[in-house]
């Protein structure tokens, strides 16, 4: 019985991390891939890692495990923001078929400090209009 | 160029670090671990404390200079070392002393242990020296 | 052939996989940060990897490494995003 | 005798004290020293009924090594040498150097050499005697150079180190071989085991590194030009060092071995025929000089030559010849030496054709000086004479095309040396009067001191030759080892001896009232002698300055891949020879290896290789240098893979961190390097591709071959079983690295320490520029 459940647990996380390359190696450009990478790598990871906790069903290995867990979920979301932002600071070129980009004009070039947007007035041209239609 | 949120992230992150450095040093007699690797764990927290709020700031987490870091890495380590010939016993022999401490039961406290811990404070020095005098740079 | 050998072969071709790709990637990747993102997946492909080996080899004294490989991975990400921010050259 | 020596070394050690506190009449207190050492020797003289003094200190029992000294008859006549003329020299200085600045200093660089010259005629242990022996090249070079301002003596000091120093070395290893193959290091054991050492294999290789350090110390040909040019050093050391004592050190030496090496073939040859070469032709070139102390210099190189040509004849009136030619040169050219100091000092003129007629001005240093002249001639009722007779009996009596050669040789260069002495007494002291520099007058007491009283011995010696007897006969028995009868008489009645001596006399003379004759004859050669050693000499040591320079030039390149290229072309040279020339059992091994463990190999391991080739290719392939940051990281996670695969988790864990902070530091390195283009010539490309490939083999082979090296029972047997009850920790791993090995781990610690102090000043010394720039 328990040997079934780590194997299936196993696959799911294997599965998601193989998705997550694919990702990373298809999808166009750098803040796509990130999510590929953080997301389904996140999870195909504590998938493996709570199929180990499983495997070896002992109270201590159990504990580091969650622990490694809770290190991924502190860490990953933070390191990517960091890489995502240094990124888009530097000027990584979009991809062509973005529709929305929320932060143009947003950041300060020498200080890179983010200014929150200016209430929304509509008739500001450079605004982006969000049109649910597309 | 550092982002809020790294800096909150590094708020919770780096005691953690650190107690798994001293983790890692402690356990090493028995189980993987050590001085050294839990010193380069402990230069990552500060570095990483470094990246966050930047070199001055990490230098004032530390409160010890990485100079005299080192310094007593090395006084502690030989000190431990010096134990052994002050019992008539060659230098450098571990001494082991068989403790009752109320929470732990039976603890074993040896030379080795503060050789180790030398080790630990001496790695920790080194590291951050040279990443706070490259870092610092500018 | 129970179930847990086969699976954990298998795990382990495919995390193989997974590796090779985010190598070409990484390879490939035209601007530094992707080849920083690649290099993030290797980590935690690692980790995924020695899970795997751990309980291929049923010995769960492996766990520490993994836990200080999702750590340390995390801190080489923020090294090279710190140097891109700080402008430095791509 | 110990103290003895170390009150000689503590004097010195104290002179420049004391000379500041005493001031003139320092010289005169200093000499009570060597006075009562002089005293203190004699009263030890072997014959006068008790046996020779021995003493023995430990020094380094385990090699054997002991300050062990042996009085015994030729020690006692050295020792009275030294402490003798010390006395003499002593005083002399003091009127010499009257009022230099640094005189304090010349009394202690005299004192040191006196206490180690002492130290080398008295030590029994041939490890000590080469100790003193170094002391007195030592103390040589800083009495030669001690005008240090003046270039000139600054490179005849430097040479005579060089040439005695590296003489020094060869004996070293001589004596070394000489100790091992003899079993002793104790002369006093050496000279019974002659038999034993003469027909050892080594015997040759030992008989000429000895003799290369006794030929070198003694100025013998060809390593003679060193002696001439130390008369740059002030003239109390010429007449101490460069006439009595020290440059009779190797005399000394030859003496005190001969019976343990001499008495062979090989012995008599080198010995015998490079003395007589060097009396002749030390003769011969004095004859040329005009200097007054280099006249005395090249004459001492020939008596020098002389008495290693007696000791290399060896028979036992040689050798009784050699010890009474040994005390009459040193009592007149020490005199002479001294005298020509004063002339020096009182006229400033050097040179003998521009002196004259100084008698009247300096009646007792003429007077000194015509009797050590007179000796030197061999003139009747002067110990010279007595020597000399001894020497052509000695040679006479010998058998044999060699022993005439040999007698002619000397009777050559006895004439020359009647030149000599008629050149530097005669000419300056008597003849017409000739303009000087400065006014003569007599030279103050001190320096008239010397002359007279060696004057006043050689003249009793020569008339009551007896009286030398108990001096000189314990000097034979204790070289030939046997009882010997010494007869020095006035009188040895009518014998060819005595025909050759006045034939010697007669030519001399003739020789002199001609010398402008001579010099012509003698021209031709002279300039062929310009080409000598000397100049060898020079090209050696310019060759050797080039060399070196070339060397730093080609090494030294400045850029950090070439040092790395050296480095690593000598180890694929050397491990490659290591390797090709065991070619054959490479390969059979390298099969049997690879048929053995190919089926144990699992597919993932397969896996990872194949990671970390394709790391590789990307670093090499990546343009920017953080792609190839990125790229190494991969490399360096697939190498913990292989850790955690092998079962190492504390290796794994140490590589991931190590990885990281590697990245930390590049980030931060490279923010700060400036942006040089990775892309190299193809042609270096080319280059370190191969230089790599050539590396990556040879590595490959020497990890296949280790690990299947299985010779020793490794260790790790040990450590498992001891791991838990000896190092009370299950981590085996941390217990060596902690417990078992700690040292180790206490080196590397204290390495990273410098390591990192290193880099932190390296940084800031950057920085520093920066700031001020």
């Amino acid at each position: 019985m328990n040997d079934i459940i780590t194997a299936l647990l196993m696959i799911f996380g294997a599965s998601f991390m193989l998705l997550a390359a694919v990702g990373v190696l298809r999808l166009p450009d750098l803040f796509i891939r990130m999510h590929a990478a953080t997301k389904s790598g996140t999870l195909g990871v504590s998938g493996m890692l709570l199929a180990l906790a499983v495997h070896f069903d002992d109270l201590g290995v159990a504990i580091r495990a969650g622990l490694a867990i809770v290190f991924l979920f502190l860490t990953a979301p933070v390191a990517a923001h960091f890489i995502g932002r240094a990124a888009y600071i530097v000027g990584v070129p979009l991809w062509e078929g973005t529709v929305v980009d929320e932060l143009r004009g947003r950041y300060d070039p020498d200080t890179a400090a983010l200014q929150s947007p200016p209430e929304a007035n509509d008739d500001d041209p450079n605004m982006p209009r969000y049109d649910p239609g597309i | 160029m550092t982002s809020l949120i790294l800096r909150t992230a590094t708020l919770y992150m780096q005691p953690i670090l650190l107690m798994f450095s001293v983790f890692l040093l402690l356990r090493g007699h028995n189980e993987p671990g050590g001085g050294f690797t839990g010193g380069l764990v402990g230069a990552a927290a500060f570095s990483l404390y470094a990246f966050a709020y930047g070199v001055l700031e990490s230098r004032r987490k530390l409160r010890a200079d990485p100079h005299t870091l080192i310094g007593c890495g090395l006084l502690v380590a030989v000190g431990s070392a010096t134990i052994a010939p002050l019992m008539g016993r060659p230098f450098m022999t571990g001494a082991w002393w068989e403790m009752h401490l109320p929470g732990f039961g039976a603890v074993h406290l040896g030379t080795p242990m503060f050789f180790d811990i030398g080790v630990y404070l001496v790695v920790i020095g080194v590291t951050l020296l040279i990443i706070y005098s490259m870092a610092e740079e500018e | 052939m129970n179930i847990l050998s086969v699976t954990v072969n298998l795990v382990i071709m495919m995390l193989g996989a997974a590796l090779v790709i985010s190598c070409i990637r990484l390879f490939r990747g035209p601007t530094l940060p992707d080849r920083v993102v690649a290099l993030d997946l290797v980590a935690t492909l690692v980790v995924g990897l020695i899970a795997a080996y751990a309980i291929a080899t049923n010995q769960s004294v492996f766990l520490i490494d993994a836990i200080v490989l999702t750590v340390i991975a995390f801190l080489g990400t923020v090294a090279f995003a710190y140097y891109i921010g700080k402008g430095g050259l791509p | 005798m110990l103290t003895a020596i170390c009150s000689g070394f503590i004097l010195a050690a104290l002179a420049p004290w004391a000379h500041r506190r005493l001031g003139d009449k320092s010289g005169w207190i200093f000499s009570l020293l060597p006075l009562g050492l002089f005293f203190y020797f004699m009263s030890h003289i072997p014959g006068l009924g008790q046996a020779a003094a021995h003493e023995s200190h430990g020094w380094i029992p385990s090699l054997g090594i002991a300050l062990s000294f042996h009085a015994d008859g030729l020690a006692i006549l050295f020792a009275a040498l030294i402490s003798g003329i010390g006395f003499l020299v002593t005083v002399y200085s003091g009127g010499y150097l009257h009022g230099h600045p640094l005189l304090g200093r010349w009394y202690a660089f005299l004192l040191m050499f006196m206490a180690s010259m002492l130290g080398v005629v008295l030590s029994n242990n041939i490890i000590a005697l080469f100790v003193f022996w170094e002391l007195t090249s030592l103390s040589s070079y800083l009495l030669i150079g001690f005008h240090h301002r003046e270039e000139e003596s600054r490179y005849a000091a430097l040479q005579a180190l060089l040439v005695t120093g590296l003489g020094g070395l060869a004996m070293l290893a001589g004596l070394v071989m000489l100790g091992m193959t003899a079993g002793t290091l104790e002369l006093s054991e050496l000279t019974t085991r002659g038999d034993l050492v003469r027909n050892q294999p080594e015997y040759l290789p030992i008989l000429i590194l000895v003799l290369l350090g006794a030929f070198t110390k003694s100025a013998q040909i060809p390593f003679h030009f060193w002696l001439p040019n130390a008369m740059a050093a002030p003239a109390p050391a010429s007449a101490y060092l460069h006439s009595s004592t020290m440059v009779k050190a190797g005399v000394f030496l030859l003496a005190r071995l001969s019976p343990a090496l001499g008495g062979t073939a090989a012995w008599t040859g080198l010995v015998g025929t490079i003395g007589a070469a060097t009396f002749l032709l030390g003769a011969f070139l004095a004859v040329q000089q005009h200097a007054m102390k280099r006249l005395l210099a090249y004459s001492t190189v020939s008596a020098l030559g002389a008495m290693t040509m007696l000791l290399g004849v060896g028979t036992p009136a040689a050798v009784k010849a050699m010890a009474a030619f040994c005390l009459a040169h040193a009592l007149y050219k020490a005199a002479l030496f001294l005298a020509a100091g004063a002339v020096d000092h009182e006229t400033g003129e050097r040179d003998v054709r521009r002196l004259g007629g100084l008698a009247g001005a300096m009646p007792f240093t003429a007077a000194g000086a015509s009797i050590a002249a007179l000796s030197m001639a061999g003139i009747p009722l002067f110990f010279g004479f007595a020597a000399k007779e001894l020497v052509y009996e000695s040679l006479v009596h010998g058998h044999g095309v060699f022993s005439i050669i040999l007698t002619f040789v000397a009777v050559a260069s006895s004439m020359l040396f009647l030149v000599v002495a008629a050149c530097a007494a005669y000419l300056p002291f008597f003849g017409e009067k000739k303009q000087t520099p400065k006014h003569p007058h007599e030279a103050p007491w001190s320096m008239r001191l010397g002359p007279l009283l060696l004057g006043f011995l050689t003249v009793v010696l020569g008339v009551f030759p007896a009286l030398a007897t108990p001096l000189l006969t314990p000097v034979a028995e204790s070289i030939l080892g046997a009882h010997v009868h010494l007869h020095l008489g006035l009188w040895h009645g009518v014998s060819l001896a005595l025909t050759l001596s006045t034939v010697t006399v007669a030519g001399g003379l003739a020789a002199f009232w001609k010398r402008e004759a001579l010099y012509g004859v003698f021209a031709l050669p002279m300039r062929a002698a310009q080409w000598g050693p000397a100049r060898w000499y020079d090209w050696m040591l310019q060759g050797m300055m080039d060399g070196a320079k070339w060397q730093t030039r080609v090494l030294q390149s400045g850029y950090l891949r070439y040092y790395l290229i050296t480095i690593i072309l000598t180890t694929v040279a050397v491990m490659g020879a290591l390797l090709i020339t065991q070619g054959a059992g490479l390969a059979a091994m390298l099969l049997r290896r690879i048929s053995a463990t190919i089926w144990e190999l699992r597919y993932y391991e397969f896996g990872v290789a194949a990671i970390l080739v394709a790391g590789i290719a990307a670093v090499v392939h990546s343009r920017t240098k953080l792609a190839a940051v990125a790229a190494l990281g991969v490399v360096g996670y697939g190498i913990a893979i292989v850790f955690v695969i092998f079962g190492a988790p504390d290796l794994a864990m140490t590589q991931f961190l190590i990885e990281t902070l590697t990245v930390i530091l590049f980030v931060l390195v490279f923010y700060h390097l400036p942006q040089f283009s990775l892309r190299a010539s193809s042609q270096a490309v080319a280059r370190n591709l191969a230089v790599a490939v050539a590396f990556g083999v040879v590595m490959g082979l020497l990890t296949l071959i280790a690990a299947d090296l299985r010779g020793r029972p490794s260790v790790s047997q040990f450590f498992l079983e001891h791991s838990y009850d000896m190092g009370h920790g299950r981590n085996i791993v941390n217990v060596i690295l902690v417990d078992f090995r700690g040292i180790d781990t206490m080196g590397e610690i204290t390495v990273l320490a410098v390591a990192a102090v290193g880099a932190y000043s390296l940084l800031k010394l950057r920085l520093g520029r920066r700031a001020d720039k």
